[in-house]
């Protein structure tokens, strides 16, 4: 039933899973995370598609057992529930598969070979198990509930790594598709960007910090799909450089929101602030993620977002391009609101004790940090792996020069040379800054705000770091967005698939004459009906 | 009237089987029930012991004279084995059915089938 | 009489159903067209030669289809066995009034009862009759004592089980024995003697008795179990 | 060595019951082991034949065809690990009597090949079964038994309808004669035989229309009775059924019918069990969609299919039983079986059997039930059975969702009660998992074993298609 493969593409995505689990490894449920990692493993060396299906379905289930601890029962429910739905379908699309290829071997897949609508329903299928998996708009209810419920770390290993299965199960999959039969992949592409614009707005409206994040990465990966649907060469790489920068920044977003929570014991931006200076490395290493996740040129975030930006434009898509700009823009939202709502601002009056945060929080932290870091200053380093990828899955290699310069359709630039104009430029201003911070004027407590006139009574928070998002809700385009709720059809399902089962129920309850009458009745019809 | 017996005996045995089947169908009491069905088995023995008998076909036994056993003269002995053993179950079924159903009216004091509800979703 | 009350409209329409059922049933069946050549004539034939026993039904239900028979007796046992579980014998007989006619006229006709349940058993090859028919004249007489010798009469516990249990044994032991000593199970493994003898028919008279003496222990013991049921 | 050593030996165990009454539970176990083990040696020398008394036209002939052996193998199986479990409980009389004759009921059923004496099996299973569902002898056991035996007479009404219209008609009784026979009497009679057994044999097959009944029989009689019905009853019924509509080359718009039938079974067994708050019904629920779905397998009447099928029959039976078996342990120690003692119990063993044997139902990797899915979807695609395989695949979402949550419960409630299984029954529980497990791992030797089967129980029927 097992058979295995080393490819390049499995290389890299058990590289990324090996990294984020053993980063996050801690010994009171290491067998469960074995098991995931076990399971990641098998799907991505898989060689059949049995084998490939077996590993997608224990990651589902161990991830439903490591969840299990801590979650709500309504949550492991929808959790499981669309987890199942998306493997069934792979499971059609691999039987369906299997009819018309005679083979389960991945190398002997041609999905050229297929009649159309063969074709188009086993693409819808698997294109179903990877909508679910990455928490596509619709059926994202499940990854929003169980990031927020799952165990601080074991949401890091969700959003890391767990998200990023669907993604190699489309490259496996569904990559090498015919150039005439697209109409799938256009309705993906749009898909993908709506998905991450709602997303962005959700996010920016959330008070807990780990459902911001839960909305974050729904958002990126809504990028990666768009990529993915584009079937292009820079796309390619620029969905597979997008998704090792997704791993890394969660990583660290997620471990950071760990420690505070250590730290404070609270999750909500409204419970929190002011933590600057009782932490500053955890404020440090936030940043550094902040500047990766919003894409700006700096770091590593914005090499993902380079290539997809070229690569659109190569494509022609200007609307979509529009689209994922806009959305990308207003992530940056959202990141500042991260930022200031945990570390600037002022302290909220509870005063409760703060701990110290375990030092292994920081390990995960700073290791992907120094990799966000590497890929600023060498942001075509991974290029030659992903060309090879590309070459692998049938595209054209993509031209590559020096580890430093990440070159495009449309232009290339110099990564190191930006680092450290950067750096030098950031330096002059900080001790410009140091050197006016001496004659400021330290502020007594969070009411002196008397350069602007007006003296707040006490029990006023000036920190509205949490309320950034509420204002939001007057403009009438995001006013729709925030309003609508997929939840709402999935329990209104649930409510009409419960009645159901209880009038089908009640056959089970008849007396035992109107058994044997229906009985009868059934033997006399059918009499009749074949004499 | 009849060449032979056949059409008369079916006739009679289906309509017996119809009001057993009718009585296992709306009587309430249990005991009437089982009663009903040992009736519809007997009307089932009669259907088809009536079709394999013809007039003046004798026992299948050498007794009295007869020596030779002759299909010509003598009646089918397979389906006389086969109801016997039907009997027999008819019977061991009946009184295991009675037994339990005195065994539930002590229980629960009624043996009305359409009162039987401490199955199902509730409990 | 209030017709409502009588006659409910499920009753009517229930009573609708099962008079079409019968009639197309008869509509089907009153025209069958039976076999010309059955199996039954094929016994008939062979009969005389591989069995010896007069009585061609006797053969067929303990030789040709001796298997039906034993799970017809193990059928027996069971619904015995779960009507026992069910009703443990009480200690009141339902019918322990004192009637000096009745007890005299029975203590007279038990012993002929049992002797002519005996003939019936031992005679099953020879005329109509056998193991089963004997077994519940036996048991027949049995019931007889219950209805007059009141609640101090009751089986002997270990005497019934042992018999009945012995018995079954003895009728699979035999068809074992087929195996070992013929070629399969209840074959003819005694003479056959010749027909109309007392003792020919070879294996089936012994197989009729064993299952008349089961017969008679169970049905016996269903009668005192139903007839006992009063206080459990 | 012959095949009826599988019944009369059981047989002639009850017959000497009383000699051992004290030690009933012990003899049970040797008795199915040995059975077991006799069932495993005649592997090589299929297909058996054997003629009781006489030859052929008169005898009643025995076949252990590879089918008859898959199953007889598993009947005697799962009764050895039925005995094995109860070794720990005194000796009872009652259950050793209706384990032992259902045995022989089942077996009898699954080996005779003579309609009549099949009829015999067909009394001796359902009335064991009566016996073994008014164990408990309290109001709600003979309740479910009273209904069971009521709807049992009625299904044997026309089972026996059926036999005699057979001999008035054709006049013989070895199945393989009547098939040769079968298309000389005329239409209607024909249409009515085979209308009347497959009321009969529905009933007992627990096929959509006629299975109504059956969760209250199964919430009547004690978990582990529940375990045998399932994973012995109903699969013999189901054999029973598909032999004889193959052996009497039933038309494919009758097949068509019932493949409907069998689908509906799946679909409402499985919508009516998502709500349900008893765990019996909610596992009879389970059972007989697994019954629609091994029932759909066999209606289509191809040979990848009917192999998916027998692989299906096993590795349900042993997921079913040990669900069951655990039931048991809960049922005895928390007296009841609603679904919330999943919440009031502590045992990381018994979690562990409920996980596996809820993932095996499910049919999910890397457990057995996974295997039997994935053969027979793919059976299906190969036949472009496209609906089919939709409703296999939305209706198991729906059992996933009642399975999980019931085992949502291991995490909930607070004071738990420590349940401690004895050496013997981690030992029981232990090997059927690992045997699903190694099932779902490497079910191609089984697989092999259940094509061979298929090719067996087809073979006549393509030979006359």
């Amino acid at each position: 039933m097992l058979h295995f493969e080393a490819t390049l593409l499995g290389h890299l995505f058990f590289g990324l899973s090996l990294l984020v689990i053993v980063a996050l490894l801690r010994k009171n449920d290491g067998l469960w995370h074995l098991l995931l990692l076990g399971s990641l493993g098998i799907i991505f060396y898989a060689s059949s598609l049995v084998t490939l299906f077996i590993g997608w379905e224990m990651m589902g289930w161990s991830g439903y057992f490591i969840l299990s601890k801590t979650a709500r029962v309504s949550t492991l429910q929808r959790y499981i529930l669309f987890n199942l739905g998306g493997a069934f379908a792979l499971l059609g699309a691999i039987a369906l598969l299997f009819s018309f290829m005679g083979s389960m071997m991945l190398c002997d897949i041609d999905l050229t070979l297929l009649p159309v609508w063969a074709l188009h329903s086993v693409s819808a299928l698997v294109l179903i198990a990877v909508f679910v998996k990455s928490g596509i708009i619709g059926a994202h209810d499940w990854v929003v509930d169980s990031y927020q419920e799952a165990s601080p770390l074991f949401s890091a290993v969700l959003s890391a790594i767990l998200s990023k299965a669907g993604i190699y199960l489309f490259i496996v999959l569904l990559l090498k598709q015919p150039h005439d039969e697209r109409v799938l992949f256009e309705l993906m592409a749009w898909l993908g960007a709506i998905t991450s614009v709602v997303a962005t707005f959700k996010a920016i409206s959330q008070d807990e910090i780990k459902r911001l994040l839960a909305y974050s990465s729904i958002a990126q990966l809504g990028y990666i799909i768009t990529a993915l649907s584009l079937m292009q060469a820079y796309a390619l790489e620029a969905a597979l450089y997008h998704t090792v920068i997704h791993t890394l920044v969660k990583l660290l977003l997620f471990v950071n929101v760990a420690a505070i929570m250590a730290i404070t014991g609270k999750e909500r931006f409204s419970e929190l602030g002011g933590l600057l200076y009782r932490v500053p490395l955890l404020f440090v290493l936030l940043v550094i993620g902040i500047i990766a996740l919003a894409g700006m040129p700096l770091l590593g975030g914005f090499n993902g977002k380079f290539l997809l930006y070229t690569a659109l434009l190569e494509e022609k898509r200007a609307l979509l391009l529009a689209t994922v700009m806009f959305s990308s823009a207003s992530a940056f939202l959202y990141c500042y609101k991260l930022v200031y709502g945990i570390y600037l601002g002022q302290r909220p009056h509870d005063e409760s004790p703060l701990h110290v945060s375990p030092k292994s929080y920081y390990i995960p932290q700073l290791l992907s940090a120094a990799l966000l870091i590497l890929l600023g200053f060498l942001p075509a380093l991974p290029t030659p792996l992903f060309s090879a990828i590309g070459v692998e899955a049938g595209f054209s290699a993509l031209e590559f020069t020096k580890p430093s310069i990440l070159n495009s359709p449309f232009g290339s630039f110099n990564g190191a040379v930006l680092m450290s104009a950067f750096g030098v430029v950031f330096v002059l201003i900080l001790g410009l800054l140091q050197r006016v911070h001496s004659k400021a004027k330290a502020a007594q407590n969070a009411q002196d705000i008397s350069y602007c006139g007006e003296v707040p009574k006490a029990g006023v928070n000036l920190h509205f770091g949490y309320g950034m998002g509420h204002e939001l809700g007057r403009i009438g385009f995001i006013a729709f967005i925030l309003r609508r709720q997929s939840r709402r059809f999935w329990d209104y399902l649930n409510l009409i698939v419960g009645d159901l089962s209880i009038l089908l129920r009640s056959l089970y309850a008849l007396g035992t004459q109107h058994i044997l009458l229906l009985s009868l009745l059934g033997f006399t019809l059918l009499l009749l009906g074949g004499l | 009237m009849f060449d032979s017996l056949h059409p008369l005996i079916t006739m009679i045995s289906l309509a017996i089987f119809g009001v057993a089947l009718l009585g296992v169908l709306v009587k309430k009491n249990l005991f009437k029930i089982f009663l009903a069905f040992s009736v519809a088995e007997s009307a089932l023995f009669l259907f088809f012991i009536g079709n394999h008998y013809t007039p003046g076909l004798k026992a299948p036994i050498a007794a009295d004279g007869i020596t030779r056993f002759d299909p010509a003269f003598m009646v089918d002995p397979l389906p006389q084995a086969m109801i016997l053993t039907t009997i027999v179950i008819g019977i061991a079924v009946s009184a295991l059915g009675l037994s339990m159903v005195i065994r539930y009216y002590k229980l629960t004091g009624h043996m009305r089938i359409d009162k039987m509800d401490e199955l199902g979703e509730e409990q | 009489m209030n017709l409502k009350r009588t006659l409910r409209v499920e009753t009517l329409l229930v009573a609708l159903l099962v008079s079409v059922t019968t009639l197309v049933l008869m509509q089907i069946l009153l025209n069958l067209h039976l076999a010309g050549h059955s199996l039954g004539d094929e016994i008939l034939h062979i009969n005389a030669a591989s069995t010896q026993s007069a009585n061609a039904v006797t053969s067929v239900v303990t030789y040709f289809r001796g298997l039906d028979t034993l799970g017809e007796v193990s059928i027996l046992f069971l619904s015995i066995f779960g009507v026992a579980l069910h009703m443990p014998r009480g200690s009141k007989n339902l019918f322990s009034y004192h009637n000096t006619l009745l007890y005299i006229g029975v203590s007279i006709l038990f012993p002929l009862m049992l002797l002519f349940g005996v003939y019936v058993i031992l005679h099953g090859h020879l005329s109509p009759g056998g193991g089963f028919q004997g077994g519940v004249i036996i048991a027949g007489a049995f019931l007889l004592r219950f209805l007059t010798y009141g609640d101090h009469y009751e089986l002997k516990e270990r005497v019934v089980s042992l018999s009945e249990s012995l018995s079954g044994a003895g009728f699979i032991v035999l068809g074992l024995l087929g195996l070992l000593v013929g070629d399969r199970i209840f074959t003819q493994i005694l003479p056959l003697g010749t027909l109309g003898e007392l003792l020919s028919g070879g294996v089936i008279e012994l197989i009729y008795i064993f299952v008349g003496l089961k017969v008679s222990a169970e049905i016996s013991l269903l009668a005192e179990h139903f007839v006992k049921a009063h206080n459990v | 060595m012959s095949l009826l050593l599988f019944i009369l030996l059981p047989l002639l165990a009850i017959f000497l019951m009383p000699f051992y009454r004290a030690y009933l539970h012990y003899v049970s176990t040797v008795l199915s082991m040995a059975l077991f083990g006799l069932a495993l040696t005649c592997k090589a020398a299929l297909p058996l034949v054997e003629r009781v008394a006489v030859d052929l036209p008169l005898a009643i002939t025995f076949e252990l065809s590879s089918v008859s052996w898959l199953l007889v193998t598993l009947f005697t199986l799962s009764m050895s690990l039925f005995s094995l479990y109860h070794l720990r409980f005194s000796s009872n009389k009652a259950l050793f009597v209706g384990t032992n004759m259902l045995l022989v009921g089942v077996i009898g059923l699954v080996l005779s090949r003579d309609i009549f004496n099949i009829y015999i099996f067909f009394e001796i299973s359902s009335i064991s079964a009566y016996l073994l569902t008014s164990l408990n002898q309290d109001a709600k056991a003979y309740g479910g038994a009273i209904r069971y035996m009521i709807i049992g007479a009625f299904a044997s009404l026309f089972f026996l309808l059926s036999i005699m219209l057979i001999y008035l008609t054709i006049g013989v009784l070895d199945l393989q004669m009547i098939a040769q026979r079968f298309n000389l009497i005329d239409e209607q009679v024909q249409y009515l035989i085979l209308l009347s057994l497959f009321i009969a044999l529905g009933i007992k097959t627990e096929l959509f229309g006629l299975n109504f009944w059956v969760p209250d029989v199964y919430q009547a009689s004690r978990s582990a009775v529940s375990g045998l019905f399932s994973a012995m009853l109903s699969k013999s019924y189901l054999f029973l059924l598909f032999h004889l509509a193959y052996l009497l080359h039933v038309s494919t718009s009758q097949m068509a019918f019932l493949t409907l039938v069998a689908a509906l079974t799946f679909a409402v067994a499985e919508f009516s069990a998502l709500k349900s708050r008893e765990t019996k019904r909610i596992f009879a629920f389970s059972t007989l969609g697994q019954i629609g779905l091994i029932a759909l397998a066999l209606s289509y009447g191809d040979t990848a299919l009917t192999e998916a099928a027998l692989f299906l029959i096993i590795v349900h039976a042993l997921a079913k039983l040990m669900l069951f078996l655990a039931l048991d342990l809960l049922e005895r120690r928390l007296g009841s079986t609603k679904s919330e003692i999943f919440a009031r119990f502590e045992s990381l063993f018994l979690m562990a059997v409920f996980t596996v044997g809820a993932l095996s139902l499910l049919g999910i990797p890397p457990f057995a039930g996974f295997a039997a899915k994935l053969s027979l979807l793919k059976g299906l695609a190969g036949l472009e059975a496209y609906g089919a395989m939709a409703l296999i695949l939305t209706v198991s979402l729906i059992e996933a969702a009642y399975l999980f949550r019931l085992l949502s419960g291991f995490r909930q409630g607070e004071q738990k009660m420590v349940v401690t299984l004895s050496p013997l029954e981690r030992l029981i529980f232990g090997v059927m998992m690992f045997a699903l497990l190694l099932l779902g791992l490497m079910p191609q030797p089984l697989l092999a074993l259940c094509q061979e089967a298929a090719q067996a129980m087809l073979g006549g029927y393509h030979a006359a298609l």
